[in-house]
């Protein structure tokens, strides 16, 4: 069992490595080693289902002992990882075959692997020196994934650096000094000094590790590297930064809510409102803040993947906002979301990434009409916005019902008013997707697209099933939510397969009902629709317009600014832009920047790629050998 | 066991009867306010009839079809969650939070439908009615919290049991009622809130390519619509029932007062129509929020 | 307002006719009617009210009249002047009148007249599909062509 | 037995029809002028089921209020063929019967019914809203009937639609 | 990127008044250009005219403009007044201003009833387009048509008044007034109208000016022109109207003024009621319509009609038929030169309430 936690986490790094070797004998051997390591990768980490497992010292740095562990919670965070990776290694098989140079590809794929295997180190730390390393490598190899977009991205991954590295500061200082205090970095240990140390020490540390992972989860106001890098990146990877990337983040924070500081330090060290430590309440505001004003700028986009960036602000919202509820209810139900929103919202990027592929747009007044084209994707985005939309009987529904039953218990109402505005504005941003890229007019130089081919196909329907194994039956996840909530001291709360009894919730669910229900009486109304005479097929260009006749050159297709008349309604809110302000600043950096940095980034994927194995070869030694050096 | 499957048959066909009487009485006392005498009291249920047996039906496409399908699958959906004259399906399988995604099924069904039919109108229909959908929902979500708050539960059944023996949320909460009573009309698309389907500006909307069938099916699930969102105000606000008749004749009592006024209305710009909703609804509805917490 | 009238008398190279107290016919050259225009314009003569085509097929001329107001002396003044049928030029009006591109754009359709300046002229207009000569033009034959193109119910009796 | 059952509902279907006449919202000439009266609050066509509806899937019958202009006549023949069977067509006031006093004019067609089927004319110029009522209610009989069988005739006779509409069109 | 896309307001669209097209290029909601397509009601009419004798023309020209047909006929036969040099009877003129202000009643009533309806309130439709049935009646008493009178002709007016019928207008009045009241109520003082329509579809006054704007339109953009006033004709010259002007330009300034002009025209049938002879002849002596000639000349007739400056040029050859008759429609400028500009900007859910704020006649736009 010790070896395996171990092997866990190298799997990746050395598939990484391989895959990078394989590629210089034959694409498909690279192909295929990726693949494969991916899946090794979920089948180890499968091993660990009901797991609890304290403390494998894996090795020692400074004369703190670098320690893996696993329970249900980072059992859930690791299903995210290990899957959503396989999905999306998948996935890129076939959607990145018209990069040419292989060397480009080779070392995509090596990064793909050393960014999941980042992401386990993350989950599987058990204390901060490994946490923070990993950290940073993910941080790093992320970033060359961005950069793998084009011109554009190269902005993007700056912003994005700038950003993660002003947040690893931040956690770097806060490590520096939980470390001059106990010499050990050890969760435990950790959790016993901030218990001992005055509240204002306490207090900062938690600020200074909350800004590294808050740039992490993208909350506000530290969003504004999100949407950039999110949409620039390339589209296979997009699903792994926004459903998996920003999770880490909300991981971080459950470590620091929950891991390190327990509930009752929490209460003791502050004051509280509404029965919630006020740092606590301050994250739940900036959480609830972020899902509104993320909701409207999602609305006012026009661009597929941006839209989609500006949605993952406003869901990882919710995630922070029902974990600093420190209610049962509301931290399983934030731990769902991180889930449920993992699934649905790569299930969207790749979608749009599908999209993209065809037609080599991602602009949405561009696209139009493809659900005649593209039928199986169609499915696949309606899937997946009816979960984003949190509409019953898919997953997204049950996640947001516990948070908002949660802050309703805790009548923390202006909260879940947010929260509710957030979905509903959900609505409308989810529509414009579905009906900008698929609906309305099939414009004419997309006569000739077909759906994706299989490989791109797959991935997207395990997350169409997996939406909606988990929209009916959420009683599978909060078996492992309930389970691993208990080993950070919350109160189980009654759940069954189909959802929840009344008791300890205001209400009842039960999804199942609902989803037999709605698939009953749609059978019934398809069976009275059918006894009446059939339809005929019209094409497109046979529509109403006035009388007059449609014609192919004619724009009739609604689509470039959907929202107009709404955006005239929130344009007040935005008149001071959280986004310039930082622009000015990262603009500034780059100046500066530029000038030292240009000396080593070259541009060359190559020296990109040496200088990522040289570091985690180092990293490697350091601590592998780090006892007997230090 | 027989009696629960006779109330799932029963119950979407009583809220069909009596959406559809409302449809009905709708048209007679409008004709009557125009100074007209009115169509035959009957006459909606021909104008679907003659719809259903059109000869001839087109669709643009399978989605096309699906949405006034979906629209009714949702209404459906929909009626078994609020409790009707003493009967409650399905209150203990989702609460009033879940009613709220659930009263949305049917249009957002009805919008993909719509999307498909490759209309620019029909584009701008979605986008009002969305938007709208938006603005309302901000007061609707606070009354509903205020109303559960109030009686400590979000079950449906449970509510109106609290308000027995006429201690009714109106008289316990009159300023969520009245919001509660506004919000009904942007839900149901009266004036002045018949900004998706202003025929002077986007030819009827969503519906401008549904014709045939799918236009009855859309009739339909009108009625069904009506029925929701009254039945829902009956059961907040009113104490809903105990036999069909006084649900009937409360939800009458509601529908009538509302089309006196809907008619002498001209109808907002979208963007309006938010804005209103945003700011009088949605402060009146904080303040009788407040006024719960504080009790 | 006699100082008006005064000042349209000393209009150059027009033909003044004072019709009535309030209407006043101004002949011109086809070379000066957009500079008499002008000065028109300039005197308060804002409003015009509608520019059209007399076909004058007996003397081979299309004669094009501006019915011009102002709201300051409530005259009417009606600038007139002649082009040659064979080869119907004008120039445009509307940087002086914005409502002449329109009336421009009619009369270019329905007599063929070319109005230079005026990009929208000969773009279709009121009629569609049209293949003869312009229709208004006085040797156009309305009954003919409508014998020709359509046929006339003569008696009871369908037509199947 | 079954062609019995068919032709009951046929004659269903038919009672139907004639109750719930939709009227597209297309004014394609003066007689729409005598419409608004026939809908508002004086007359009320309501009463008869009649109501104006907005697009051409929506209707059920094609007023053809007056003269048809050969650029209108193209508008018209789409909207009419967009339209879900059954579908009627009434022409309105003598213009559409025969030219009216746009006998000469080169912009105006003679005969409805050569372009598309009618079922019904009102003459005069225009039709009182009685003469309105009266033809609606006159339809409604044809209906019931059966003899209302224009987009029948339209189906069938096609070929010979399609080429006396090409002649004035081009 | 695909901004822009275009919507068909017309034919057969009910935010078109009459059988128009109106091609917009939308940007999101907001219109960034629109085109007019007229030529739907083309019927030949000055064609049809020269084709004609002057007093078989009487037929034709009512249907030129359709909501308000007198004023064609009053045109048309001050025209070929103006060109026989016929002074008509004292009674003949009375009766004209009767019948026209009564067509400009019922015109501004359904043209209220369209505002209303583009606004979404279907009970004032259904309200003032009733009661100008009314109006129709008092026609039909008259003449015997509802629509197309062909009442006024060159001379004076067909025939006599039926007996009685002031009266009939007299109380008709009445009625209308009181229900003024309730129209008021329901619209014009309606909050939500003037939230609609302040502010929309502005013209101001240097731009109706330039742009050649007539009747509302220059007043309520704040220029007191009117044809009744500045050129009298008819019996306008003796009965006493004030006309209304407002500063906005806007659609609610013209939906005022058409109000006032509404109440000013009922003022002006009972002050023309009671100043009317009541005996004379209706008509002055004519020649043999088939026989007389018109002798060789131009002229330029106009009348205000209830959207402007609505003129005849006409040209005889002295023959029995019109040489050449132009027609102006005070549509053919407020669509092309004022709409097209004004509709540039406004939101989609005005542009329809624009078209009839700015009341477009398509049958004067075509002809």
């Amino acid at each position: 069992m010790n070896m395996s936690l171990e092997l866990l986490l190298a799997t990746p790094f050395i598939g990484g490595l391989l895959t990078y070797i394989g590629g210089k004998v034959h694409r498909w051997v690279r192909n295929i080693f990726a693949v494969l390591f991916s899946l090794l990768t979920l089948g180890e980490m499968s091993l660990f289902y009901n797991t609890t497992f304290k403390g494998d010292v894996w090795g020692s740095l400074f004369g703190s002992k670098l320690i893996l562990q696993t329970n249900p919670i980072t059992w859930l965070f690791l299903l995210i990882v290990t899957s959503i990776s396989l999905l999306v290694i998948v996935f890129s098989v076939d959607d990145m075959k018209h990069e040419e140079d292989h060397i480009v590809l080779d070392s995509y794929y090596m990064q793909l692997l050393f960014v999941e295997g980042a992401m386990i180190g993350i989950v599987l730390a058990g204390d901060l020196i490994t946490f923070f390393m990993f950290w940073e490598i993910m941080s790093w190899t992320s970033y060359f994934l961005i950069v793998h977009g084009g011109k554009k991205s190269m902005d993007a991954g700056y912003k994005y650096i700038i950003m993660s590295i002003i947040g690893a500061y931040a956690m770097f200082v806060a490590i520096a000094m939980i470390y001059s205090k106990a010499h050990s970095l050890v969760y435990p240990d950790v959790a016993l000094v901030l218990s001992q140390s005055s509240p204002t020490f306490t207090i900062w540390i938690i600020i200074l590790l909350g800004v590294g992972f808050f740039v992490k989860a993208a909350v506000m106001p530290l969003h504004t590297w999100l949407p950039d890098a999110h949409s620039e990146a390339p589209s296979p990877v997009s699903p792994l930064l926004s459903g998996v990337l920003i999770k880490m983040g909300a991981y971080g924070l459950f470590i620091i809510f929950y891991g390190l500081m327990s509930a009752n330090l929490a209460k003791n060290i502050m004051p509280s409102i509404f029965s919630t430590p006020v740092l606590l309440y301050i994250v739940q505001w900036l959480a609830a803040l972020s899902i509104v004003l993320a909701t409207f700028l999602a609305i006012m986009q026009e661009d597929a993947k941006r839209l989609l960036a500006y949605s993952s602000i406003s869901q990882i919202g919710y995630v922070v906002l029902g974990l600093a509820t420190g209610t049962s209810l509301g931290v399983a139900g934030g731990l769902f979301h991180a889930l449920n929103h993992a699934i649905f919202k790569s299930l969207l990027f790749l979608a749009v990434g599908a999209v993209i592929y065809r037609t080599g747009t991602r602009n949405l007044s561009d696209l139009g009409g493809l659900v005649k084209k593209m039928p199986f994707t169609f499915v696949a985005l309606v899937v997946g916005i009816i979960a984003l939309a949190g509409v019953p009987p898919l997953n997204g529904f049950v996640s947001k019902w516990m948070i908002y039953e949660a802050l309703l218990q805790k009548k923390e109402v202006f909260l879940l008013i947010m929260a509710f505005v957030g979905s509903t504005g959900a609505f409308l941003y989810v529509y414009r997707l579905v009906h900008s890229i698929f609906l309305g007019q099939l414009s004419q130089k997309h006569e000739n697209v077909k759906d994706v081919p299989i490989l791109m196909q797959i991935p997207m329907w395990v997350l169409v099933i997996a939406t909606v194994i988990y929209g009916i039956f959420p009683g599978l996840a909060m078996d492992v939510i309930v389970k691993g909530m208990k080993m950070f001291g919350f109160a189980p709360i009654a759940y069954n397969l189909y959802g929840f009894p009344q008791g300890s919730t205001m209400g009842a669910l039960k999804v199942i009902n609902i989803a037999s229900v709605l698939m009953i009486s749609f059978v019934v109304a398809w069976i009275f629709f059918l006894l009446f005479s059939k339809s005929r097929k019209v094409s497109q260009y046979d529509n109403y317009a006035a009388g007059q006749v449609v014609t192919p050159e004619l724009k009739y297709n609604y689509s470039f600014g959907f929202y107009m008349s709404f955006g005239r309604v929130i344009k007040p809110i935005f008149k001071i832009s959280i986004e310039r302000i930082y622009n000015y600043w990262v603009d500034a950096a780059k100046i500066f920047g530029d000038y030292y940095m240009r000396r080593v980034y070259t541009g060359n994927l190559e020296t990109y790629n040496s200088y990522i194995v040289i570091v985690v070869t180092i990293a490697a030694a350091a601590v592998l050998l780090g006892g007997k050096i230090w | 066991m027989v009696k629960m499957i006779l109330i799932a048959i029963g119950a979407p066909l009583v809220a069909f009867a009596i959406g559809l009487s409302f449809m009905m009485i709708k048209r007679k006392i409008v004709a009557r306010i125009q100074r007209r005498y009115g169509p035959t009291i009957i006459q909606p249920i021909y104008d679907v009839l003659k719809l259903l047996v059109k000869e001839d039906n087109i669709s643009h496409g399978v989605i096309f079809s699906l949405g006034p399908i979906i629209a009714i699958a949702g209404s459906i959906l929909a009626v078994f969650f609020i409790p009707m004259a003493g009967f409650s399906m399905l209150t203990g399988s989702g609460d009033l939070i879940a009613l709220l995604y659930i009263m949305a099924i049917g249009s957002l069904g009805m919008a993909l439908g719509a999307g498909d039919s490759a209309n620019p109108n029909a584009s701008i229909g979605i986008s009002r009615a969305l938007t709208l959908m938006f603005g309302y929902d901000l007061p609707l979500v606070i009354i509903v919290i205020s109303v559960a708050l109030q009686y400590h539960t979000t079950n449906l059944s449970d509510i109106v049991a609290a308000q027995a023996n006429g201690n009714w949320t109106l008289w316990t909460l009159p300023l969520s009622a009245i919001v509660g009573f506004v919000v009904t009309y942007g839900a149901l698309g009266e004036h002045p809130f018949d900004i998706v389907t202003a025929p002077h500006e986007v030819a009827t909307g969503p519906m401008v390519e549904y014709g045939g069938k799918h236009l009855g099916f859309l009739m339909i699930s009108h009625a069904f619509h009506i029925y929701i969102e009254i039945a829902l105000f009956v059961d907040l606000f009113l104490g809903g029932a105990s036999n069909i008749l006084i649900f009937y004749l409360k939800m009458f009592a509601v529908f009538f007062i509302m089309i006196m006024f809907d008619e002498v209305l001209p109808r907002f710009k979208i963007d309006d129509a938010v804005r209103f909703y945003w700011k009088w609804p949605t402060v009146v509805a904080l303040i009788s929020l407040i006024i719960v917490l504080v009790k | 307002m006699m100082g008006v009238v005064d000042k349209i008398k000393e209009l150059d190279g027009a033909k003044i006719t004072i019709q009535r107290e309030n209407r006043i016919f101004v002949d011109v050259d086809k070379d000066r009617v957009i500079g008499t225009l002008y000065s028109l314009k300039l005197m308060g003569f804002h409003q015009l009210s509608v520019q059209n085509v007399v076909d004058r097929i007996k003397d081979g001329k299309f004669e094009i009249f501006y019915v011009l107001y102002s709201h300051e002396y409530k005259i009417n003044v009606i600038v007139r002047t002649w082009v040659d049928r064979d080869n119907p030029v004008i120039e445009t009006a509307d940087k002086i009148y914005p409502s002449a591109h329109t009336w421009e754009r009619e009369i270019s359709e329905m007599f063929g007249i070319k109005v230079e300046g005026n990009e929208d002229c000969g773009k279709p207009f009121i009629l569609e599909n049209w293949k003869d000569i312009p229709p208004m033009r006085k040797d156009f034959d309305s009954v003919k062509y409508s014998s020709e193109h359509f046929v006339f119910r003569h008696s009871e009796g369908e037509n199947e | 037995m079954e062609r019995m059952t068919e032709e009951q509902v046929k004659t269903i279907a038919n009672m139907l029809r004639k109750r719930s006449l939709w009227m597209i919202h297309y004014c394609t000439g003066c007689g729409a002028m005598e419409l608004p009266p026939t809908m508002t609050s004086r007359y009320d066509m309501e009463r008869f089921g009649l109501a104006p509806y907005v697009t051409s899937r929506q209707a059920d019958i094609l007023l053809i209020t007056g003269y048809l202009n050969v650029k209108t006549l193209r508008r018209v023949i789409t909207v009419y063929e967009q339209m879900l069977d059954p579908k009627y067509v009434i022409g309105f006031g003598s213009c559409a019967l025969n030219g009216g006093v746009y006998w000469d004019s080169y912009a105006v067609i003679k005969q409805l019914d050569r372009y598309i089927p009618a079922d019904l004319y009102i003459a005069g110029c225009m039709p009182r809203p009685e003469a309105i009522i009266s033809a609606f209610r006159h339809l409604m009989e044809l209906i019931d009937s059966g003899k209302a069988d224009g987009y029948k005739r339209y189906k069938r006779n096609l070929a010979y639609y399609k080429e006396n509409q090409r002649k004035v069109l081009g | 990127m695909n901004k822009s896309y275009e919507l068909f307001i017309g034919p057969n669209h009910p935010g078109i008044p009459g059988n128009f097209s109106l091609k917009i290029e939308l940007e999101g909601d907001t219109v960034v250009s629109a085109k007019g397509d007229p030529g739907y009601l083309h019927r030949a009419f000055e064609k049809a005219m020269e084709g004609r004798y002057y007093i078989q023309n009487l037929a034709l020209i009512p249907r030129i403009c359709v909501p308000e047909p007198d004023i064609n006929e009053a045109a048309y036969a001050m025209a070929v007044e103006d060109l026989m040099g016929v002074e008509i009877p004292e009674r003949a003129k009375y009766i004209r201003t009767i019948v026209l202000e009564l067509a400009r009643v019922a015109n501004y009533t359904m043209w209220l009833g369209g505002l209303a309806g583009t606004l979404g309130l279907y009970t004032l439709a259904q309200w003032s387009i009733g009661d100008r049935d009314y109006a129709l009646d008092l026609f039909s008493d008259i003449c015997g048509a509802r629509v197309y009178h062909m009442y006024i002709w060159p001379g004076g007016v067909r025939r006599d008044l039926t007996p009685g019928w002031e009266d009939s207008v007299l109380s008709y009045i009445r009625y209308l007034k009181n229900r003024l009241i309730d129209y008021d109520n329901i619209f014009l003082k309606n909050v939500m109208f003037k939230y609609r329509t302040k502010g929309i579809a502005v013209v101001t006054k240097e731009q109706a000016i330039e742009w050649g704007a007539t009747g509302p339109i220059l007043k309520a953009a704040g220029v007191a022109q009117d044809v009744r006033k500045d050129d009298p004709y008819a019996a306008y010259e003796y009965l006493d109207f004030e006309i209304p002007t407002l500063t906005d330009g806007d659609s609610w300034s013209r939906a005022m003024i058409r109000r006032w002009e509404l109440e000013n025209s009922l003022n002006m049938i009972e002050q023309a009621i009671k100043k009317m002879p009541k005996k004379g002849p209706v008509c002055a002596k004519m020649p043999n319509p088939l026989k007389g000639y018109v002798p060789e000349g131009e002229t330029y007739a106009k009348v205000e009609s209830a959207r402007g400056e609505h003129g005849f040029y006409m040209v005889s050859d002295g023959t029995g038929k019109p040489y050449r008759v132009a027609v102006r429609g005070a549509s053919h400028t407020h669509m092309f030169t004022i709409a097209e500009k004004v509709l540039v900007g406004q939101r989609l859910a005005d542009v329809s309430h624009t078209l009839v704020s700015l009341d477009i006649c398509p049958p004067e736009i075509d002809r």
